[in-house]
């Protein structure tokens, strides 16, 4: 899950980390209040859950509290990578001396959290890593002992040379450590982390992914999530405990696992037609999930054929036919659907499909290859 | 012979009580599995199906019934402690099927795991099943068969797919393996290709990836160097929009690295055998036996 | 250091373990005043650093608040183990079903901190270990993982059958350990840990001892200190920095290092004398030390000679030297003093010594045999 | 010949800009130690006396100088985490003079150590010299003289009182090793016992002992069961009233456990000789030559 840059600095000052003051208008008016009630030149930044904000024109310096309302407004009108502005962060512009970088991700590789510093800070820190890889200071923290004082001193000293610059960055560092743990954070992301010309290191960006796992445990951190901020039908697979992403073709996928999903979305295309959609139902189904996923699926008006493929493991797929039974009686279907299913109490299931007038296949590429030419009038065939 | 599982597995079951775990300790019992215990705390001293002692801890399980293998079915919570719960009772083959587990449990749990000398497979996982032998998770029994074949799969319905299709063109199997998706798991490709490496039985290998990091590019670094056997592979997910997250933390294209095209040449230049299709498995492989 | 009982409790409850009221009375009149509050039976403790609390008679059971002062005033003039009882505990009489051990030690052996439990509580848990072995178990705690929720669930096991029990049991071992790596403590300990008639599980009793190294960095801790319950001359002692244990012979002893100091006494007890004291003043010494261990020295009237053996090695001879000239010209000897030093800048302490009217030796035999001769008069020699 | 360190050794001293730090970097120095480097947080590019270049983290000397060998002078808090710095950066021999580290610390410094593949020597320790090559800590060097005595100890002051008599007496050592007295610390007598057991010039080896605990008990079980090398053993604090903590934590007698007469008895049941007192050394060595 992703959180707002509010959010996360938040989080930050809470374990103390220093970061200058700020605070969230919804409209232009509200940022214009806080810019005067700040002085000076404030920054506004747009608060969306997408990257490359900066870029977009998201991020703008104004001089006056009018200026302020101006840039506001135009800002929370926008759209960056399709989601909306509906919030901005709006906090005293402060003096750069210099900018640096520091973030934790989870690394796969070495199974561990891993510390990425850098003094090249501001940028992004891909672009360091491809140009400049020895201004990078990677520092995988081993769980069993957390990060270690004389392992944030390190890497308080690759960012600065002045001892106590070195210091207050490695217990920054290790404040923003505890802030990854105890968020259940897959990564936490200081960008840039600043010097000030009286020589204070001060965190002016705050970025934090929360590893979804970690929410059914930590209330807190759930009720960050802004559903405003995301696109309404991943919200509605979310709620129902699926997996969707919504792609441009025409056969409307509901699978069960991300690797089948994705394979049958590949044989779609394989065999001429193209997905409008990864949907995983996941793994222990129910019906409720069925009907739900096909809700989805249904409300998009590209979806010409949908597809069922269904390889029952864990999941039931007599579960799967009780949903599509259920669903389609709720809401009669307008396109045609083909439904693969085989595994796990596969012979109930196919009874129930048909005596609900139903067929089932069994063989995944003469579904998938039903399905495209279905969709697609038999062009594709 | 097999990797990992085989008629001398006893097995233990972590949540034999639960609704996953009853159901799929039941379809292992029916398959032939040895599944000597189950735990479920405060249910220690009742009996599954009338016959597997229940216990309360799993050092009592191991003590009393010499279980070497377990199996959890328990909620992601309570999932990482009952890993190491395993691992620490002496259980040399801890297999965790349960889904959602967050990753920072799992930045804990390799280490110990490892540290107790022993093998991890999952979380997030189907488990293995070695046919005719002894079925260790959810997959399911009847669309395998013994054979010379290895196959292990990052994915859980697609080994299915692709297991279901060779046993329907008289492909049987050694084991297969499903490692999981997740972004710590305990068990890797190279693991695997490396046991079935030593596997008299294992003749060819399917080797299934995704998008995602990079572990089917050191997989096949390891085929190349290290592997006298042939391995197909196949990559799900070239379809996938890049930056996306495919359902599970596996599944993620970040920048260029972990694309499937870039997956597929590493598989081309250590000479292995690429399946488009699932189904094209079956030519690959009877080719290469 | 240890710390009162009452001390523990408000320690063990701050993490969340269930423990039944009580409060602390300096007085007779508080205790029957808390004892009325209270109602019903009473349990009145003494809060005294010793052992064997319990066989003293410094618990006792109160029927009503006249009973609760009678028994207060009686215990409040107590000395246990020659230390003064100047609080005692009131708590309300507990209804007890059945009585266990929990408690945590630093282990050597193992070299870890290291569970002990068992269903066997409420008497002397050597005992226990003595009698019915099999009736404890051992549960070393990784520190690199800490306990984990699976060992204190057998731990809750071991302790109880039934699964409620063994679930609170596992939360208040899971809370002790937190407790105690939170103090620094060396030991801390629950028993009884018992159940009520209706089923609860409950800390009657609570012990814990810290690690004198962990105060410098726990002032909450270190602020627990009761001075007044512990002996005059080794509350001296602490203060300059100083280990002191006072013996019962003539012959002071003030050495440095723990080995070299009991060596020192052993050698005295092998020509004859009997030791004074232990006084070690440790490694990095400074003149105002010597100072003060001469001082604690001197107040003892048994004393018939004084014995200084030291051998500098992060001990700088020198300032020993300094500290004895400082010292007896303060407050000048009135007996014999007999000193023995060699090691790091030998060359300057002799110097500074002998230009002050003493002399000094260098082999530690010769030295310890003349200082027994001054302190028995020849008798010994 | 010698055991952990020789002419080879090239020293990190951490907390070389302190006041124990300085003192003793300057008195190794003299002795001939090879003092490659010095770390204080702060002070990197600063010089040491004018020669040993300062440097502000351990992985920055070992990179630069190749010290193979630390002494820590930090201050109790922060010896933990030098000791751990050390390790972690590749120092094989890590030499903790810090006394008053807490225990609470250690249990987290002992595994770590062991993981990374170093020895430690203490905490609360006084190091340890090969007489005539390398002094490692605070021993005061004019007291030893190179020769075929081994020496161990728990204690501090009485290990130079021990050493210096014996070197009056014309007795050289080998190595002398001050372990420490704490209750958790990185070297053990029978490391020692082990090491000087396989150093060829090792003939005879003395070790101090106090009250508390049973490490000499095992450590005379190691010379009987696994020692063709005579050694002598004292055990200081017989006059030490029991339950009382003697000064460090190393002299405590909890119980009948740890009592010197006990610890006696277990070196005269292994055969080994025992001084009564500190000069009883002398004989009992020259005996055994």
């Amino acid at each position: 899950m992703n959180i707002h840059e509010y959010q996360a600095k938040e989080i930050f000052r809470s374990v103390g980390i220093p970061i200058p003051p700020g605070e969230v208008a919804s409209t232009a008016e509200e940022a214009e209040q806080i810019a005067r009630k700040f002085g000076g030149t404030v920054v506004v930044k747009a608060q969306v859950h997408s990257g490359g904000r900066g870029k977009a024109g998201g991020v703008k310096l104004a001089k006056t509290p009018a200026e302020a309302r101006e840039i506001a407004s135009k800002i929370l009108g926008m759209r960056i990578k399709d989601l909306p502005v509906l919030k901005v962060l709006v906090t005293p512009a402060a003096d750069i001396a210099t900018e640096a970088y520091a973030g934790i991700i989870v690394d796969r590789a070495s199974k561990r959290a891993v510390f990425m510093v850098s003094p090249a800070g501001g940028i992004d820190i891909e672009e360091v890593a491809a140009s400049t890889p020895d201004k990078i200071m990677k520092l995988p923290v081993d769980p069993r002992y957390g990060v270690q004082p004389f392992e944030a001193m390190r890497m308080g000293f690759f960012l600065y040379d002045d001892v106590k610059q070195a210091r207050a960055a490695a217990k920054i560092l290790t404040q923003l450590y505890q802030a990854f743990q105890e968020s259940g954070a897959s990564l936490a992301e200081i960008n840039p982390l600043v010097t000030t010309p009286a020589g204070e290191v001060v965190a002016l960006d705050a970025k934090m992914v929360v590893d979804d796992n970690e929410l059914g445990r930590r209330a807190e951190i759930d009720a960050l999530r802004d559903e405003s901020a995301e696109a309404p039908s991943e919200v509605d697979a979310r709620k129902a405990n699926l997996t969707f992403i919504k792609l441009d073709g025409n056969v409307g996928c509901i699978v069960n696992g991300a690797g089948l999903a994705m394979a049958t979305m590949d044989l779609v295309k394989y065999y001429g037609g193209e997905p409008a959609n990864f949907l995983d139902i996941g793994g222990s189904s129910n019906p409720e999930k069925v009907v739900h996923a096909l809700r989805i699926i249904t409300s998009d008006p590209n979806v010409k054929a949908i597809l069922f493929n269904i390889f029952g493991g864990i999941t039931r797929t007599d579960d799967v036919a009780n949903g599509i039974v259920t669903a389609t009686r709720q809401n009669p279907l307008r396109v045609p659907i083909v439904i693969r299913l085989t595994g796990t109490n596969e012979e109930i299931a196919v009874k129930i499909l048909e005596e609900n007038g139903f067929t089932a296949l069994t063989d995944m590429d003469e579904a998938v290859q039903k399905a495209v030419q279905l969709a697609t009038g038999g062009k594709a065939a | 012979m097999s990797i990992f599982i085989d008629s001398g597995t006893t097995l233990l079951v972590q949540g034999i009580t639960g609704r996953d775990g009853s159901f799929h300790a039941k379809q292992m019992l029916e398959y032939g599995t040895r599944v000597v215990a189950g735990v479920t705390p405060g249910k220690g001293g009742q009996r599954f199906e009338g016959n597997v002692p229940i216990f309360d801890t799993v050092a009592d399980a191991v003590e009393k019934t010499g279980a070497n293998t377990s199996v959890i079915y328990v909620p992601p919570p309570f999932a990482a402690d009952a890993m190491m719960e395993a691992a620490s009772a002496g259980i040399r083959l801890v297999v965790c099927i349960t889904e959602g587990v967050p990753v920072l449990d799992m930045t804990r749990v390799y280490p110990y795991v490892k540290e107790k000398g022993a093998r991890l497979i999952g979380p997030n996982c189907p488990g293995l099943i070695t046919p005719g032998e002894s079925k260790v998770g959810i997959i399911p029994g009847r669309i395998c068969t013994p054979g010379p074949v290895g196959v292990v799969s990052r994915s859980g319905t697609l080994t299915y797919e692709i297991v279901y299709q060779l046993t329907r063109a008289g492909l049987g199997q050694s084991t297969c393996v499903g490692i999981g998706g997740d972004p710590i798991n305990g068990t890797s490709f190279i693991d695997c290709l490396d046991a079935f490496e030593k596997d008299p039985k294992t003749k060819v290998v399917c080797m299934m990836g995704e998008i995602g990091g990079t572990d089917e590019q050191e997989a096949a670094e390891f085929v190349r160097d290290h592997m006298t056997k042939r391995v197909v592979g196949f990559i799900a997910g070239q379809t996938a929009p890049p930056g996306r997250r495919m359902g599970h933390a596996g599944a993620i294209i970040s920048g260029s690295a972990g694309t499937a095209a870039e997956k597929i040449q590493a598989f081309k230049d250590a000479g292995m055998g690429v399946a488009q299709r699932p189904k094209d498995f079956i030519d690959l492989v009877k080719e290469r036996m």
